[in-house]
């Protein structure tokens, strides 16, 4: 038995937190007020410094 | 992303808010408002048919307002859940109009007009607060002129102009002369709709309308009541058709912006604002100038800085490379204002640290490297979480414990934090994760303990 | 044996995904076409494949007409095949028998305005789909299980960090440090930025909650001598004080740090006058000598050069540290930072900034190419704001070096088989996205050892490290997908160890066995890309679910 | 699955069955899902280039592009470039080729044996540590001397599969096969010497002055 974990906000600090977490077995709760997940990240086109594809 | 939507241990609470939170490390009490969408989750497949035929349109926030949506969406195109969205605000049906074009186009019958909030409770060990950032409005530095000069635009905005997916399929299209653009379509439509109106007048008198209005404006067809309603009509034509052509002419020597000049500490280290670095703008002004010259070889970028910090693992490199590469040049300056020059060309006003002197220099269009703002809601999600904030509105922590709250149980990561790039996001993201899952697994132990 | 061919019996269910395909495609002729294919025993077309319904429906055809295998011709794998996949194994059948067809995505979308030729894209695409199916084969998920137990590699602040979150969960934990005292770092410096804590204090604490843990093994004076075996199961060779010992380890955390630069030959370094930034750490900690009133901080000692190009991220941040305690210390000094550009990112970093211009700590922006020059009772620098030289007065002139790589960091690096960038940092998995991992599975990485970082990232890294390292430790054991490389042809196998070199996530490796040298894959690390197959000479390495033959099949589908 | 998986010969394949046109699409360089996949599919794809262009095929037939999932419109322009580029080529061993039906099937029936051997497939996967860190004597190769010595192993490969190819239709003399294959007489021989060796093929017997040679068959 594990406790939940709530996560609030969906962007790449919420996800990357809710994967950790999911992975270890825990049962996350991710809340996202906009309609979408993805957060900034998903907005932009590339990253630096290797100019990948965001998402 | 899409591990997250189909994780079977994360439960996926798109278009919700935390309402409450009560209880203690170990045991929380959490109240979550889902918010309607007007659209049933389980139904929906994303297929996206009912925005094709929603009549309304809005500017769409995912691309800035510099594109449109309609008033179904989905926030964008590769976005999880994939489940649409009303917006309320626009909807015309929910607004009392007739129209509920969607529910008829949807095969999958998941538009459902009545839907309503619904409440989740739900009882957790930690808290991860990862609420990210609000990009600062730089419309609140006067001498920049964020509002009135068209092709003055932030950071995020160019990124969205820079995008293949985004509103200018990754053309370097000057916000000014799109909206030229914009308005020769306006008027194109509507020539093409009194033209319509005028061919069948044409018809009916058989004669062309152009040596009609010769001889009418020559005193001809004084009391005949429907020439007259003719020649009004062709004279509303003509008064768009003139300005048309103008624009026309204007629009046909358009080219994409190719000088471009990158504005750093746009709201950050400075006291009026914020007197933090953001940490990050430095290596997003430089990428976007990269970005730019990969698209258009021209391409030539200026970025004004005080101290450009490329402090990360390759950083400095890249920003070397930049600089050979891609015609990027980094001025030593901090830029005093930006006017509107001819063409809609913004001209940047600055002094250069190195010569020691007040220069001017016209560009096509002007980046602004905006500040790391904490979002709007902050105070009032930090008092229903019950976590204090640091001076600067962010969530307050200590260097030795980075992702602790002034509260057990409850922790951050992010830019919610303070401002960090992707890399220290995910790191910190981790960090948070171990911190409550030591919280998490408490029974474990306990029962490992209990056996032993 | 009967004919394997003939016990074939592919099902295709032919999505409509409401009108998305329907209405740019002829459906009806798709199905007509989907029937006359070799080994289709069955054609369905639904409103939403993936609609519970159209679960069923498939559910059902391979119940009630017996198929054993299925192709969905629907939208994108990327978002649906997992459903597909499962919905197969809830019937009953092996869901890798299950294939994927774009018709959407790549098909009716892009020919919106050509039904004509987007339905003859459709039948090709289907008829690949098909013939691959015809060729598919069942797999079994991999698993293997996972040694509870932790490495952690390095007893500074980022090892000892994680070390302490495994313990905190449950972990046992193995700590091995080189030198003879836990700390690292910590043990030479003074106060920490900017909340000048006391690195003494610090380190002690963090030492005693290590090593009073029950869950902690620490071996001091110890090194790491050999790493044998993969992602949860690991045996691991550690040399200590008393005697070798052999353990058995599920997941390695790379801790190991790095050093400060010396600076030998440059700006007339002699550790005494002319002396480092960590050497002023330990006068610092010692209290500075009252005789010293003029202190000058050159930035940029040995590094943003040709020889190191990159920027050390935290020698800014120490040297204004370092100058408000001195300010501290001798309340009359006078401080002078010559810097390039003033790396103080972030809002701690900036106010401390903003905090040592209040109390005159003095910044000169000096010019790469015009440096400052120490002389016996002065510096001489060109400032490069106001447009001239000026000499500084100077009893005590501080390097900012960078921090570079372990000396040792490529011994560890091949004794884990993951690599170093050219600045003898360990290289993460993805620079963004994984800062913390390595590409190869079980293997993680925190603190100075990926790129200098000051107190607050290395303890955010250590936690994070242990985050990440600890999926496989609460699992217990790991899973992968099947679909990855495998020995098919092991007589062809000549071990020669071209694929070995090019194996991204050090997934191969070449045994002895009873028939020669031969590759073997570990099978949990291997991610499936497919390089090696497409390397491999003697054609002996496949890749599940992707065979040459199937491939093959698909390419010959197409062009009849 | 990667770029990273495709093999040579099935490219080689694909052209011999008949295709027009082969487009490989991977991520753009640093951001492959899979570390390095793309980097080993552009050396391979590069190397296959050259040897089609070697028997006689246009290399625009052959191309390799870099696009990420997020780029549509990128990859709409190159789809669109690259169709264009192949109508304009016509079907393959037309007039857009050196070589024409039915003759360059045969030759890549030729390619395809030089794509699967061992020869070309070492050296191409030895290209990161030739071109980085040297071969075994410490002999570093810049891209254009590793390119140039692919191509002498290209044409090298290509004759002696001519050469078996030929043959197999029967036992000859080195002047025939010189003629047939129009190949200087000189590298028939020192091929046939090196297959001899490899015991690949042996001597029939002597017509006159003249050896004739046929194929040894080879176990599978």
């Amino acid at each position: 038995m594990t406790k939940d974990v709530l996560v609030i906000g969906g962007g790449i600090a919420g996800m990357q937190a809710s994967l950790d977490l999911g992975d270890m077995g825990i049962k996350v709760h991710l809340v996202e007020k906009l309609p979408s997940i993805g957060g900034k990240m998903a907005q932009l086109d590339k990253t630096f410094p290797t100019n990948d594809c965001a998402i | 992303m899409l591990d997250v939507g189909r994780h079977p241990n994360i439960e996926l609470l798109a278009y919700s808010e935390v309402e409450n939170v009560e209880g203690e490390a170990g045991d929380f009490k959490v109240t979550v408002r889902r918010k309607t969408r007007y659209v049933e989750e389980d139904k929906c497949t994303g297929c996206g048919a009912c925005a094709e035929k929603c009549p309304t349109v809005v500017p769409d926030a995912f691309n800035e307002g510099l594109g449109d949506r309609r008033a179904i969406y989905s926030y964008f195109a590769q976005g999880i859940p994939s489940t649409h969205t009303i917006d309320p605000d626009h909807c015309r049906q929910l607004n009392g109009k007739k129209c509920g074009i969607c529910a008829k186009t949807c095969q999958a019958e998941a538009i459902n007009f009545d839907k309503e909030d619904r409440i989740v409770e739900l009882n957790v060990g930690a808290i991860i607060v990862a609420a990210g950032y609000d990009v600062f409005d730089p419309g609140r530095i006067p001498e920049y002129r964020y509002n009135e000069i068209p092709n003055v635009v932030t950071a995020i905005e160019f990124e969205r102009l820079l995008s293949a997916s985004g509103p200018t399929g990754g053309h370097m299209d000057r916000p000014s002369d799109r909206a030229v653009v914009a308005e020769i379509e306006a008027l194109e439509k509507k020539v093409r709709k009194s033209q319509k109106a005028l061919d069948k007048l044409e018809e009916k008198f058989n004669e062309p309308s152009a040596a009609f209005y010769k001889k009418f404006q020559a005193g001809q067809y004084q009391d005949d009541e429907d020439r007259q309603k003719w020649a009004d009509k062709y004279a509303a034509h003509l008064a768009v058709i003139e300005p048309l052509e103008e624009l026309k002419k204007k629009a046909a020597g358009f080219t994409v912006a190719k000088r471009l000049a990158f504005i750093q500490c746009v709201g950050s280290r400075d006291f009026r604002f914020y007197p933090f670095c953001s940490g990050y703008c430095c290596m997003h002004s430089i990428k976007e100038a990269m970005i730019a010259h990969e698209h258009e070889p021209e391409t030539t970028s200026s970025i004004f800085g005080m101290d450009i910090r490329a402090v990360g693992k390759g950083f400095e490199e890249y920003k070397i490379r930049g600089g050979n590469n891609s015609n990027i040049t980094y001025v030593r300056g901090r830029v005093a204002e930006i006017t509107e020059g001819p063409n809609n060309n913004p001209i940047v006003t600055y002094e250069d640290t190195r010569e020691r002197k007040v220069k001017s220099q016209e560009f096509d269009m002007v980046v602004l490297a905006t500040a790391c703002a904490p979002i709007k809601g902050i105070a009032a999600l930090a008092k229903t979480v019950g976590v204090e904030l640091d001076k600067y509105n962010f969530i307050k922590t200590s260097s030795l414990s980075p992702v602790d709250t002034t509260t057990p149980g409850i922790f951050v990561c992010g830019c919610a934090e303070s401002p960090m790039d992707v890399p220290e996001s995910v790191a910190q993201a981790s960090s948070a994760a171990e911190r409550a899952a030591e919280i998490a697994f408490q029974p474990e132990l306990e029962k490992e303990k209990a056996v032993a | 044996m009967p004919d394997k061919k003939e016990d074939i019996r592919i099902g295709v269910f032919l999505c409509h995904c409401g009108s998305n395909i329907a209405g740019y495609l002829n459906m009806e002729e798709l199905e007509e076409f989907s029937k006359k294919l070799p080994h289709v025993t069955f054609v369905q077309r639904n409103l939403y494949s993936c609609s519970e319904g159209g679960i069923n429906e498939i559910k059902k055809g391979i119940k009630e007409q017996n198929l054993n295998r299925v192709v969905v011709a629907s939208c994108t794998p990327r978002t649906h095949e997992p459903l597909f996949r499962s919905s197969c194994g809830e019937a009953g059948l092996n869901p890798y028998l299950f294939e994927m067809v774009n018709i959407r995505d790549q098909c009716s979308w892009v020919h919106m305005q050509e039904k004509e030729d987007g339905t003859t894209k459709a039948k090709d695409l289907i008829r690949m789909g098909v013939a691959k199916a015809a060729l598919l084969e069942p797999q079994e998920p991999i698993m293997s299980e996972v040694q509870i137990r932790a490495l952690v590699i390095g007893g500074g602040i980022a090892g000892m960090t994680a070390t302490l979150a495994f313990a905190n969960r449950g972990y046992e934990v193995v700590l091995v440090e080189k030198e003879e005292a836990l700390g690292g770092m910590l043990n030479h410096l003074s106060k920490l930025g900017p909340t000048m804590t006391d690195a003494s204090a610090l380190a002690e604490e963090k030492v005693r909650a290590v090593t009073g843990h029950s869950k902690i093994t620490v071996f001091t004076k110890a090194k790491v001598t050999l790493v044998q075996g993969f992602i949860g199961k690991y045996k691991v060779d550690i040399e200590t004080e008393s005697g070798n010992k052999n353990i058995d380890i599920g997941v390695i955390v790379v801790a190991t740090g790095g050093r400060a630069f010396v600076p030998e030959g440059l700006y007339g370094y002699d550790g005494k006058r002319v002396i480092t930034q960590l050497e002023l750490e330990v006068l610092l900690k010692n209290g500075l000598a009252s005789a010293i009133k003029n202190v000058v901080m050159i930035q940029c000692v040995g590094s943003r050069n040709e020889e190191r190009p990159y920027c050390s991220r935290i020698c800014c941040q120490t040297a204004v540290k370092n100058a408000m305690l001195i300010r501290e210390q001798n309340p009359d000094a006078k401080v002078s930072i010559l810097y390039r550009d003033m790396q103080m990112y972030g809002v701690e970093n900036e106010e401390m900034f903003r905090d040592s211009k209040v109390k005159r700590v003095r910044y000169i922006n000096y010019d790469p190419a015009n440096p400052p020059e120490v002389e016996p009772d002065n510096v001489r620098v060109y400032h490069a704001l106001l447009g001239r030289d000026m000499d500084l007065a100077a009893d005590l002139v501080v390097l900012s070096t960078p921090i570079v790589a372990q000396d040792d960091a490529n011994v560890v690096s091949q004794l884990l088989r993951v690599p170093i960038d050219e600045n003898g940092f360990f290289m993460e998995g993805h620079v963004k996205l994984k800062p913390l991992d390595f590409a190869t599975s079980g293997i993680f990485l925190c603190g100075s050892a990926r790129f200098p970082a000051n107190i607050r990232e290395a303890v955010a890294q250590g936690l994070g490290a242990a985050s990440r390292a600890s999926i496989p430790l609460a699992k217990g054991s790991v899973v992968v997908e099947p679909i990855i490389s495998v020995l098919a042809n092991e007589d062809a196998c000549r071990g020669c160890g071209l694929c070995v070199a090019l194996c991204p996530y050090g997934a191969l490796e070449i045994q002895n066995t009873e028939k020669g040298r031969k590759v073997h894959v570990i099978d949990v690390a291997c991610k499936g890309c497919g390089v090696c197959a497409a390397t491999c000479y003697q054609h002996a390495l496949s890749i599940n679910s992707f065979t040459d033959k199937q491939i093959e099949a698909q390419v010959e589908a197409f062009l009849n | 699955m990667c770029t990273g998986r495709v093999d040579p010969v099935i490219v080689a394949e694909a052209f011999k069955k008949g295709l027009d046109g082969l487009l490989v699409v991977g991520c753009h360089f640093g951001e492959c899902n899979y570390v390095s996949g793309n980097f080993q599919a552009k050396a391979k794809l590069d190397m296959t280039r050259r040897l089609i262009k070697h028997v006689g095929v246009n290399e625009e037939r052959l191309s390799f592009q870099q696009c990420s999932s997020g780029e549509g419109a990128l990859f709409a322009e190159i789809v669109g470039k690259f169709s264009k580029t192949i109508r304009e080529l016509g079907p393959i061993g037309g007039d857009g080729d050196r070589v024409k039906a039915p003759e360059i099937f045969k030759k890549l029936e030729a390619a395809e044996a030089v794509l699967a051997g061992e020869k070309i497939r070492w050296v191409i996967g030895k290209r990161t540590p030739f071109i980085e860190s040297g071969n075994m004597y410490g002999e570093v190769f810049t891209e254009h001397e590793f390119n140039r010595a692919i191509d002498m192993i290209i044409v090298e490969e290509i004759e002696v599969q001519e050469i078996l190819g030929k043959l197999k239709e029967g036992a000859q003399s080195v002047k025939d096969l010189a003629k047939a294959l129009s190949i200087p007489s000189e590298r028939v021989f020192r091929n046939i010497t090196a297959l001899k060796r490899k015991g690949m093929i042996k001597l029939e017997k002597v017509s006159g002055r003249t050896p004739i040679f046929q194929l040894v068959p080879q176990e599978v």
